[in-house]
């Protein structure tokens, strides 16, 4: 991949970035020469078979640990331990237990030293985008699978990181509730111009929601393609089921990620 | 209630068999009966002597506890944060707290002399390596994800051990106060039986000294009393501490 | 008698409640301390050293205790000195099981190198190693012509007497040794034989061994030379009222009340019978005592005393400053 | 390595410090120089005292630590496991753990002796708690829906026991253990110094009769070595008996 | 609902079953007026806003907790305490933290007795059937998200209860191999004859593999309708795509569940 010229766009760099993680087993290699550029203000959802590495490339722009061979930068500078310019919502909830909704979406707002009043504001206002209104005194393993999710989510976005990391956060949310919740997740991203990550499996929603779609191979993954998506930045998830592109795309994204599949079908 | 009913029950068969024991299986000189006991407790509360030796105690036992509990709990969770330093410190610790406070009882009392200080100083090393071990431990085990989670918020070390360390540690931290409750009566009764005039632990040692056997008991059961009342305050504590504790037990759950 | 214009305030510690300290026990019962302006306070250490480090720490004014622990103190750089004596007589007596006595056919009233040859084997508890007790009963075994680290079994069990009672009471030991009343006590409690009463003198060889002394820091000494004084002053009044026939038993009542009243009283006064010879008729502290002092400690330990060490441990400023006040 | 040089850095200075400080500062009466404690330690050595007694009170200990610690971890279990029963029996296991051990020492005599039972019940006793405490509390706090999972699986309460209470709760066992081996020790001394003629407390008490204060430093020495040897014996049992555990600290983390 | 007259078929019956939680703030009312019966050897994949009571449902088969009100049944008795005719495959994996892949998933081989060489045998093909082959030796901290919930699958598939209850088993993972799963799971189901209780927020896998699909409404959830799936029970999934009947099946779920949705769709 060939640097680009204008250091500001590109916010998140992959340069031949691999991780193998040392275990007592031997190296396990989750990803393999990874290159990736996505520039400032992108939607980029990733998709690619479990274990191919998804997660391990959010990992990494977070800072949990560094490539083990290449590079990754943040605005230009590698990355360095913990990534303070990321919000990450990881693939497992990780709630504070001992905390209640309200309290654990207050996480974020109470380390950024909001006062009390502002904080209790923020918390109603979050709570209601993902629908946790009543159970805002409930502690997590009062809720539901999903319940969790949204939980997880309000509390990523009380505040407002630069770049969001979304590991399969939709993906315990029935069809109604995840098409509000990508709505919402497109107006916040776009309104403020946030830079997103997204792992998905559904290969509907990786289409629907990107810029560009990032495909990884089995794993130890590396990503095998990027897919463009040259759907409106302002696009109506609603009607996207009726719009030929779209379904054109997802066909695309099928055939690309399940060859298998895809083969049977067409015979 | 049900629950306290069926502990009295036990109490009363343990205090009956224990009367037609004293004096039929073992001498009273050894084991005394709770009649006689009961009789001497009357006699020193009548007389005010069971609760002013029994304040002193509480007081060297309480202020004890809660110094050796803070200092404990405070470098508990320094070291449990700082790992390099926690192993480089590790040995002398353990040297430390393997020593038989008894056998430095002189040195006790030359460096705090033999008033309330020296049983509060006392009281609080026995308790700080309780406190603190669990303390450790419990540090030690939080999980690293959810730090990690914390400091991608932005949360400096004082947010990771307020929101983070602390209430997944806390668990340990109030098992290693229960188990400092006993010692930090102990304590203060071995260290009134090291050199005093006052306390329940000179009430016991004077009435071992007299071969009143109905008065050790007396004072043993005081100080069973006062560690009750310290452990009661303790549980209080803890369910104040942690209301989702409380609430868990009484949860229902749901997999 | 001199009174002084306001109370002083003198803290006094010893390790336990024993005969030991009987001398000290009669002024302090009698008055005699408030009387000269002194206003006690008794701390209990349950051993020896405790009390030692409490005087030295300062906590303490005033430490009663044995003779040998001021020379030994001395002599690792710590700065006290013996100013008063307290009881002359090595207190501590043996105690041994009804039951060992008839199996080794001895009695109360057996001759001593009977009951000294029948020790061989038994198994006596101490206090601890290097305490008076243990000296004692070293010493006599000694006596008896046998090695006290071979032929007999000490047991050091700390200075909780009930324990010596529990052990024999268990069959675990023969007997004990320790000071008056605990011998008694055995006797009457757990029918034990006082073999061998030190405490009436029945060793004479060791009969009016100076055992315990009062001790003060050098620098307490030199800043209270009155107090000191005053203590040695009623120290000597106790001793003269003990040993005055009218007011014997006056006295005797006296520490019953003030520290033996749980006692059984016929087996007090026994007790106080037997043992008030233990009190000293005079302040003197000659350096020939000193010497037997010395001697004594060195015939069982690996440390030895030099008897230069007499003059700088040893003052008789307070008593006779006493002498004179009481004049 | 670089931690064990460390340490060696610290611990000379320490004792040079406390070689200085002696005589100097505190009175060698009190606190006896290293060099001195060093000279009776090569003396107890070269004539075999040092071994001889140490191994009494490391069998004393050593025993008495594992008979407590495998009834403290069994009745831990149990009353975990048995909620009611446990709320039961809490008022009188606390009351018993409050007793100072030292005040009953008559009545150990009287039934165990004044040989190594004595010691071995004593030691057992205290570390009984310390585990026992331990191990309720983390039996306590394993998650119910772990346990539901394995019931679900036909499980009875031997397997949930063996398969799930146990390794989660392990690290609370262990911390009870590395939490009484101290008291092991201390608890043969402390037996040793309530009747003995043999092991380090007779040393130990020896030495302090004598005014002998470098023995009584180097008995300490010889007691806290003692600890620091049964203590490596419990984080070997550890680290074998938590496998995961040892790879969870060197182990890259991902969330 | 009408009891059923023969009471061998009638496998699970729940009878106007509702799910209180009582909780410090208040009851949590979870499920309201269960009405459901299922058929010995039936496949039912429930559908449902999340937080409506779907996991509560199965929590009451399992016997984690009696219904606060009505009845559930299980082969014609009250469940009580731990339903040991059930395996459980849970939303979250609850796999057992100290033990490897290998380990987690011979534990119901333990509970069975088996010896360690059966036990061995079984787990390899086990792990093989999950795609874990590789990963039997890592512990669940050392696997992706997917990776742990093939981990559970594989452990539940350890041993033959006879009605199994999945809670979303196929979320995690990619549309390739949740095509392969899915498909193990019917032949598996199929040959041994299981009754499966299948919650999914994937509508088409809902039709995909269900004879039957019970519909929840918001929650406090009941059942709405009972769709009846009426696909052959040995069907094509790979296939299944084209199959008009399954088009229009899914049609029909999609406006059941997602009201608004479709009728935005229809403007
Ligand atoms: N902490 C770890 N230690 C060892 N190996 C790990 C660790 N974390 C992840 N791995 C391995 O790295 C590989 C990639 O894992 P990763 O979580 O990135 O997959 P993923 O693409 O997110 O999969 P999924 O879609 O199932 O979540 C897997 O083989 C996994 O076993
Ligand atoms: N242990 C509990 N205590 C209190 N309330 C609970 C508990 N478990 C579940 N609930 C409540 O019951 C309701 C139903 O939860 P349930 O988990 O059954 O939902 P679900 O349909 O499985 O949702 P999802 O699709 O999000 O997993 C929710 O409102 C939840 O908050
Ligand atoms: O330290 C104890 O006395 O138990
Ligand atoms: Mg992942
Ligand atoms: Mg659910």
């Amino acid at each position: 991949m060939t640097r680009v010229d204008d250091p500001v766009t590109d916010l998140i760099v992959f340069e031949n970035a691999s991780k193998t993680f040392v275990t007592p087993n031997g190296p396990v290699e989750a990803s393999r020469d990874i290159n990736l550029t996505v520039e400032r203000g992108e939607f980029i959802t990733l998709v690619g078979p479990s274990g191919c590495g998804k997660s391990t490339l959010l990992n990494m722009i977070a800072g949990i640990f560094p490539p083990s061979g290449g590079k990754v930068l943040y605005d230009g500078n590698p990355v360095e331990g913990y990534n303070g310019h990321v919000g990450y919502m990881t693939q497992n909830d990780h709630l504070l237990t001992w905390r209640t909704v309200a309290a654990n979406i207050a996480v974020p707002l109470e380390i950024a030293g909001l006062s009390r009043g502002e904080r209790r504001d923020r918390v109603a206002e979050l709570a209601d985008l993902v629908g946790l209104t009543k159970f805002v005194d409930s502690y997590p393993s009062q809720l539901s699978g999903g319940m969790r999710k949204r939980c997880a989510l309000a509390r990523l976005l009380a505040y407002s990181p630069e770049t969001l990391l979304l590991d399969e956060p939709f993906a315990a949310l029935d069809a109604q509730l995840r098409l509000r919740m990508q709505m919402e997740l497109r107006s916040i991203v776009h309104s403020l111009g946030k830079t997103v990550l997204f792992v998905t499996h559904d290969l509907d929603e990786a289409v629907a929601l990107a810029d560009r779609c990032a495909i990884f191979t089995r794993g130890p993954g590396t990503i095998r393609t990027v897919l463009d998506i040259p759907l409106e930045r302002e696009r109506d998830l609603m009607r996207l089921r009726h719009d030929p592109r779209y379904v054109e795309l997802t066909a695309t994204l099928w055939d690309e990620m399940a060859p298998d599949i895809a083969e049977e079908e067409a015979v | 209630m049900k629950l306290i009913l069926i502990r009295l029950v036990i109490l009363v068969a343990v205090i009956l068999a224990w009367e037609f024991a004293s004096g039929a299986l073992i001498a009273e000189f050894f084991i005394s009966k709770p009649s006689k006991v009961a009789d001497v407790l009357g006699r020193w509360i009548s007389n005010g002597d069971l609760f002013y030796h029994a304040a002193i105690t509480a007081f060297e036992a309480f202020l004890g506890f809660l110094l050796g509990a803070a200092v404990g709990i405070a470098v508990g969770l320094l070291l449990g944060r700082a790992k390099r330093l926690a192993e480089v410190l590790d040995p002398f610790i353990m040297a430390f707290y393997s020593l038989p406070k008894l056998a430095l009882a002189p040195l006790f009392i030359l460096w705090f002399g033999i008033g309330l200080e020296m049983k509060i100083v006392l009281t609080a090393t026995i308790c700080f390596f309780l406190v603190f071990l669990n303390t450790y431990t419990g540090v030690r085990s939080v999980s690293r994800e959810m730090i990690a989670i914390l400091k991608l918020m932005g949360a400096k070390e004082g947010h990771v051990v307020t929101k983070v360390v602390i209430p997944s540690a806390i668990t340990w931290v109030f098992a290693g106060l229960r188990i400092s409750v006993p010692y930090a009566l102990i304590g203060a009764v071995v260290g009134e039986l090291m050199a005093s005039n006052r306390g329940l632990g000179f009430l016991l040692s004077s009435a071992a000294g007299d071969f009143n056997t109905a008065g050790v008991f007396a004072a043993l059961v005081a100080i069973v009393a006062l560690a009750a009342l310290l452990n009661y305050g303790v549980s209080v504590a803890a369910r104040i501490a942690m209301p989702w504790e409380r609430t868990t037990e009484k949860r229902e759950f749901s997999i | 008698a001199p009174t002084a214009a306001q109370d002083q305030k003198v803290v006094m510690s010893h390790s336990t409640k024993s005969f030991a300290f009987l001398t000290y026990f009669a002024a302090n019962t009698m008055g005699y301390f408030d009387d000269l302006g002194l206003e006690i306070e008794e701390v209990r250490t349950g051993s020896g050293s405790k009390a030692l480090a409490a005087m030295v720490s300062g906590d303490a004014d005033v430490y009663l205790g044995s003779t040998a622990t001021a020379f030994k103190s001395r002599e690792q750089g710590v700065p006290i000195k013996i100013f008063a004596p307290i009881v002359r007589q090595l207190t501590s007596s043996i105690v041994v099981t009804r039951d060992w006595a008839e199996e080794h056919g001895v009695t109360k009233d057996s001759p001593l190198e009977e009951k000294l040859a029948a020790l061989k084997g038994a198994r006596i508890a101490i206090s601890g190693p290097g305490s008076g007790a243990d000296q004692a009963a070293r010493y006599v075994i000694a006596e008896a012509g046998f090695d006290p680290d071979r032929d007999v079994e000490l047991v050091a069990m700390g200075n909780n007497a009930a324990t010596y009672m529990s052990a024999m009471q268990a069959g675990q030991i023969d007997g004990f040794s320790t000071s008056p009343p605990h011998i008694h006590i055995a006797e009457q409690e757990v029918d034990g034989v006082i073999l061998i009463n030190m405490a009436a003198g029945e060793l004479p060889a060791l009969d009016g061994y100076f055992y315990i002394g009062m001790m003060a820091r050098d620098g307490w000494l030199e800043d209270n030379p009155d107090t000191a004084a005053r203590l040695a002053a009623a120290l000597k009044m106790a001793m003269d009222a003990v040993h005055d026939p009218e007011r014997n038993a006056e006295v005797g009542q006296a520490v019953y009340d003030g520290y033996y009243s749980d006692m059984d009283r016929d087996l007090f006064q026994r007790v106080w019978e037997d043992q008030t010879m233990s009190v000293p008729t005079t302040l003197d502290m000659d350096d020939q005592t000193m010497r037997d002092v010395i001697a004594f400690y060195n015939r069982f330990s690996d440390q030895q005393i030099d008897e230069n060490l007499i003059s700088e441990t040893v003052t008789d400023e307070a008593t006779t400053a006493a002498t004179a006040l009481l004049e």
